[in-house]
């Protein structure tokens, strides 16, 4: 099954990924998974600190626990209406 | 009523579903698309989303005005996809036995959907196009 | 646009007709005759004015809402005569860059109305008929 | 010419009356026309203290002039909207 990651906006301008999947063995929590796709994409750096995690369709810290099954989401901060 | 759709918003007919006998007041706000941004000329715009999310967001939304405010029901209509100028992005409608709350409710609800609905806007000007980060 | 009319208040054309591709923001307020008041149950409404002066203090109001709030306009179109249950007595709609004044207008304007149009309001119900004095 | 007057709402109904004319010889004021009426029209008493008064489509006191060519208008507080 695996862990669903998507990417929106301008990370996933940045990463050039929308949807993607990873194996759960090895990331601990949110922020491991993003650590990896920063390592991957540098430039997925600049975003770090502004960034949105989304674990599951809700707002997560980056220490919240995955597992798999879970859908993890990275995106900036909003700005619909 | 809660809805991401990517067709022309009806805000008529939004309205007329909404409303019942016991309504003595409907605001309604409509985000429209405008034609100029942070000093340029806006082309049209491209509205993306975390569908999934911004739906369950939008309806959480809905559950707090309800809860917060003594409103009868709100709809949340959000587009999603290319827009013109003058286009409709969104639309809240808020019903109520009276007023005060009805405004209430329904700058809560834009408020807070440009807070925490994850939907996000880019802008298409003459000389290039900007994802917007953030609310206003 | 500032009216009092005797046919149904067509609010898509109302909106229609104000809002310009500057416009961002677009706030309605719909009041509508509502089945029940003071706990009686209402069969219809009839609203009656002294027009010369309500069209003249709407102007005035209308007016006063463009010089305090940062709006681009704003229409106040009051119906008078026999309403039915549902129907729409007064619209107000606020265009402008950003939602913030249009809702502040808005909710200035119903208010302003309500406190010094000439206008009144008859409720006909199962059991009589009660002319309104004052605002709510 | 004369002064035309009006009544509504509950105003017109205590009076009967809707818009009529009175001569301007004799009244001075917007009140002295609304005593007039009052006194034909003992229910108006009733709505003494809380009678809205128009001068020309303008709110006015009681005690502001009038002549000849003026619209004066009595009604109750208003509530449309």
């Amino acid at each position: 099954m695996g862990i669903r990651v998507l990417f929106f906006a301008s990370l996933a301008d940045a990463t050039g990924i929308r949807e993607t999947n990873v194996e759960a063995s090895g990331f601990p929590d949110v922020g491991s998974i993003f650590n990896h796709f920063a390592k991957e994409h540098p430039g997925l750096e600049n975003y770090r600190s502004s960034a949105l995690f989304a674990l599951n369709s809700d707002f997560t810290p980056p220490d919240a626990p995955v597992r798999d099954g879970d859908e993890v989401a990275f995106f900036p901060p909003v700005s619909g209406g | 009523m809660f809805l991401l759709i990517r067709d022309p918003i009806d805000v008529r007919s939004a309205t007329d579903k909404l409303q019942r006998p016991e309504d003595g007041a409907v605001v309604v706000f409509e985000g429209v698309v405008r034609n100029n941004a942070n000093g340029k000329d806006v082309r049209f715009l491209e509205y993306d989303a975390y569908e999934s999310m911004a739906l369950r967001k939008i309806e959480e939304i809905g559950a707090q005005a309800k809860e917060k405010f003594d409103i009868r029901d709100i709809a949340i209509i959000h587009r999603l996809g290319h827009m013109e100028i003058g286009e409709c992005s969104i639309v809240i409608v808020v019903a109520s036995a009276h007023r005060g709350p009805a405004f209430d409710a329904c700058r809560f609800t834009i408020d807070t959907v440009k807070q925490v609905v994850p939907i996000w806007k880019k802008e298409f000007y003459t000389d290039g196009e900007v994802w917007i980060e953030g609310a206003k």
